[in-house]
């Protein structure tokens, strides 16, 4: 996913060459320094997943579905359900991803995108549960980039999203003997917020969002926030071997915040799609 | 015992005992793979991407006289009804396998020393006869990707349920009938590339599902053209879907 | 197991070499395009096993042992037991093999052989269930190669088949608590058929039965067929990057139906020794 | 819900809201190591070791303009309640990416053309604030080993408990609390090269918690330094513990 | 942790220099021959687990931890609680070890440590059952190496036995419906004996105790004997691909026996310090 | 506790306390390895393959004035009662080492520089003792292939069962016994290759297991001899079996 191995005077040239544009404020796709890509969000695409979502974000093409089963608590929640998030760079989403369990960047990917479904409370998963301290519904929601074209955070995050919005389940319940039935009503996962991830990179002094695949490639640092409705932070990950100062930190969470409200309402947009359906 | 077929001689879907799920294929779907391609055959999704010809790692593996084929096929956790885990199973590294046998004949390989071509499939969403249109999405992604082909390939299943031969058998039909016989052929050289068999007929019944199987090949690789002409000559008016 | 690299020179002349013998219907250990090797069946070798079969063809050698053990079913087939079938070329079988796990030859190998004997129906697994639902009868098979000389397949499928056809095991009952119990009486698994399995090569134009490693080398394909008693066929396998046409594929299934006769009378002979020893 | 401030405004442990937890650093623990520390914070105990720079194997890794930096952060199977299985959770992997992220940005990696460092992070108890714990010691550990630096690097988290803002958290209030700040800085360049977030804060709040932990980072980086002049210039009379 | 590549050469100058010292009964730290290394061992260092021991012999460093946990017991012995020793040589113990599963050394190295502890009854698994057949006591023990210098089995030995002689457990008791609680009293492991693991070098003709490892580096073979408090032999392990006459088999348990006498008073010791503590 | 030796003193399977189990040795049962043999020890049935001297893959494992030894000792999953799965346990590769370094001394290996002996055990049946059958059948096989020694390997085990001292301990007295005690020995040097011991013992019990262990070794020398004299000079008139 990032193996990417360059001459450095190549890299090199490239680099002084985006930080030229970037000084005039310009993007090799025309893009303003704030402005996102084109955002498609398609909703219940895979018929035999509780939930999916096919994510375009430029280039870059995710695929979600979640499977809904039911299992046993971790010991030391024993009153939550469960909830695993998993991400995987399908080798034939770049020539520089490799067939094999996830590297150290699509676990990095898969645990930010948990970060904010969690602690935004998305999922009530107090509500998950079926039989106290032993059953309980285990959300797992898997990942596939298709296609790498940069900003895989957030493009994650949003497919991620719209699955658990939009998935469906049998009901079930507890009989007299302790046996778990399912019942003829299809339910929604009991659902408390919607969290927005906005990336930004640095790239020299300037900071930009949602950076495509030859931006990332010479970016000193990416910083990724992820947003409730009421404008709280619930998420956040500095990466990259490069740094920010203390005044890039707050400004990109502002910035975040405001593009995250952006973002809101094309996540809302395809899970109401997929409702009306 | 489920009934699979009516007294109308209609199946469970409404097909006739000859007649091919809904199909539909797309060329060039991946911008970063060399060649790429998507299909839908029933309610089989899968995506097809080639890599390559590209240098070989590590480099001893490399050929002098030719190009190394591989091959991946691979489920996705949602694509079935009870989530698969994500690393390979028993299954897919067979299947990864017999699809990669079912293409190399087609392939001229000679003609890139030293290299490898990567044939990736990733199963969306699987049905009954997963491997055979991973198969004819594959060919397509090739040909998308400009590898010299002697031929395309293409593979159709036929079958018996509820004691017909019968083709292009889904995933309940798959479970619940008697046999499954997934071929893939050459459609101009009129060779067999794939040939497995999973169940029993008596040799009548085999002789005449391998033959109902190679015309569903070829009514396959109708569209296999056609993907193809509409992505290199357009398709006129009509719209992408 | 087949990471043989040979110079390409060497290996086309012995190619040629190999064709031009065929062409006259000859084969480099004087057996005709349709004779089989010498096969020998053993079973009962190995005490410890539930059932076990030693089978060599030529001086192909595998042994393989059945363990029975009880399990829990496969959720979608609640009435059924389990078999699993598990094949390894040894390490010590031939100067190509590796040790690790199965390679892409050995799953398939392995896949195959289960196939025959899962869709002959040899074992009726409806019968290995003790609590529906809950608790069945697993049946175990592993395979060893020993030596590999060509067409393993065919042997370890022979040996795989002798093996389950000789199996005993304690018979069980589930007492009034539910709990699994051993009676003293040994029975037999509930085998409803015997399959067969004929293995072929193309080696240009000619097809022949039962190839050496060293036919196997220059093979352009390998077709698999197995039967049952009544001459259905129950399985079938092409392997190796070669074609057949589909009168070679009509050929070979007649030819495969012919010798599996001949193969039955064998693998019969070295199961009914075992019944009266 | 747990009560984690009290009405005089201490935590469990009787600590204030910007309080640190009791702090130990020791350098050069290790004989084999080229450097190494021992960090106390609370009740995290943490060994780090750092080999190199060194040959890189296999050599295709190696870079030609610089340094290869490794870092693993694994956790001993006993560091926790529930015995933890010694291979890396996926938790740790990731944790070892960010620390060698932390880490990088103050390490003059051009001055070893060729060669990697690798940074171990042993944790024999676990509390709250481990990363950040072991970014702190292997700071220590470099510098030990006599890797140029442009800086410290030094680490703190704050984050929001009973509704407040309050530094290092450990770790039942970080299981029980509302949010986590993890950062680590380069104290003399004023620059960030941790920062992780987990847990809802408001905006202000965000921007409090962030003060705070640079703040913390500040008096954390006084310890460093004693440890390292005590290593290296002496404790005058004072005893090694 | 033995991977070290010397040059053949200088691998032989050091041997014969070696050697030669060692016929004149010096080491390269002046110790005896069978002098062993100044050891310390410290318990209760690690809050969170059970039991624990820092043990140093030299500049060798090991650390070991207990945790004590509920399983189920093993089909063949129902009537026995669970003990695991797991050893790992981490990363940052030596130049030479690498990350990644316990090697074929490290495996032997917790293998040896183990048979030590559980042949000499050390611990009395019959009184770790819960419920009989089902429910039982586990006990595992980590012991991780922090520093290389020789002798890794002794040192090892002796962190896991200090570690276990001072665990305590909540006592748990079953109630009527058969679930598993906890009392507040807290107990110790039931122990019955006390091993100690004595190791020898043979370098040339030369018995000698306690190798550091530039000894063990030119070392021929390498033999441990564990002794209990009456002086039976209860584990043994020769290494190295070396030679012992019958002779210096013999020697080497008696030298050992002796030795494990004066170690014993040392373990002894960092047990009772904790008890007081 | 199960009566291992009865009021007669004689075993529960008949033997006295010095008495072999049946013992046979056939060599060069394998048609592909360079060597190999056949042992039945008790109910031991094991195969052993020696491949080599040959070329080193990776070449860097190559040792330049000396052939590299590696030996794999692996139970078939059939072999015990309770199935074993295929990959290697602990205690398999803890045995291969041990197996390896047994044989190793008896190798003049100096004659191979550069290259790999692989020896390869596969216990088919295990009974008490396996890895010492696997000793002597490997230094048959290793003898069949050629390779040059500087003598034999033996090995054989004694132990103490119901206080008494024995040898050859099968599978009932190894788990229920008080003491196994396996040794290998090089029969005409003297020399003592293997040794392991498992349960308490006094030091006296544990000189005169030692003592009967060595005579145990040299009586299954003579059956290694006759093996290979069978094999080189024949038989005379008798057939194989």
């Amino acid at each position: 996913m990032s193996a990417v191995k360059r001459s450095m005077v190549v890299e090199r040239l490239r680099k002084d060459q985006m930080v030229e544009l970037l000084s005039k404020e310009k993007r090799l796709d025309n893009r303003g320094l704030l402005d996102l890509r084109n955002i498609v969000i398609e909703t219940g695409v895979i018929e035999r997943a509780s939930g999916s979502a096919k994510v375009q974000v430029g280039n870059t093409q995710v695929i979600a579905g979640v499977k809904i089963e039911t299992g046993e608590p971790f010991p030391d929640t024993p009153d939550k359900g469960l909830l695993v998030v998993n991400a995987e760079v399908l080798p034939l989403a770049s020539a520089y991803a490799e067939p094999g369990p996830p590297d150290e960047d699509a676990i990095e990917l898969a645990r930010v995108v948990d970060r904010g479904v969690r602690e935004s409370k998305m999922i009530d998963l107090s509500k998950l549960i079926l039989i106290p301290g032993r059953k309980v519904h285990a959300v797992f929601v898997d990942v596939n980039v298709l296609n790498v074209d940069g900003n895989l955070f957030d493009a994650t995050s949003y497919a991620t999203v719209a699955s658990i919005a939009t998935a469906k389940m049998p009901k079930l319940f507890v009989d007299q003997n302790g046996q778990i039935k399912r019942t003829e009503e299809i339910i929604p996962l009991p659902i408390k917020s919607i969290p927005v991830s906005v990336t930004l990179a640095r790239i020299g002094d300037v900071l930009l969002v949602d950076p495509t695949s030859e931006e990332e490639a010479v970016m000193d640092a990416r910083i990724t926030l992820v947003f409730d409705e009421e404008d709280n932070v619930c998420a956040g990950q500095k990466g990259q071997p490069g740094t920010l100062n203390f005044d890039q930190v707050k400004l990109a969470a502002n910035i975040a915040k405001v593009k995250a409200r952006e973002v809101r309402k094309i996540i809302l947009g395809g899970i109401t799609k997929d409702a009306k359906g | 015992m489920v009934e699979l077929i009516n007294e109308k001689g209609l199946r469970i879907d409404g097909r006739g005992v000859d007649e091919l799920r809904p199909l539909r294929i797309e060329v060039g779907v991946l911008k970063n793979a060399d060649g790429s391609s998507y299909i839908e055959m029933g309610k089989n999704k899968i995506v097809a991407a080639v890599y390559g010809p590209k240098e070989v790692h590590p480099k001893h593996l490399a050929l002098p006289d030719r190009s190394v084929l591989r091959c991946r096929y691979h489920m996705a956790p949602f694509s079935v009804d009870v989530r698969k885990p994500p690393q390979p199973s028993r299954r897919e590294i067979e299947i990864s396998k017999v699809i990669r046998e079912a293409l190399e004949p087609a392939l001229i390989l000679e003609e890139y020393p030293r290299t490898a071509i990567n044939i990736y499939l990733e199963v969306l969403q699987a049905d009954g006869g997963s491997r055979c249109a991973g198969i004819t999405a594959s060919a397509v992604a090739l040909a998308d990707a400009g590898i010299s082909m002697r031929d395309m390939v293409v593979a159709c299943a036929a079958g018996k349920i509820s004691g017909q031969v019968v083709i292009d058998l889904d995933d309940t039909e798959d479970k619940e009938g008697d046999a499954d016989l997934p071929i893939a052929i050459m459609p101009n050289l009129n060779q067999v590339t794939l040939f497995q068999l999973d169940g029993i007929m008596a040799p009548e019944e085999f002789e005449k599902a391998f033959n109902m199987a190679v015309s569903a090949c070829h009514q396959i690789y109708e569209v296999q053209r056609e993907a193809l002409i509409d992505k290199y000559f357009g398709k006129g008016e009509a719209g992408e879907e």
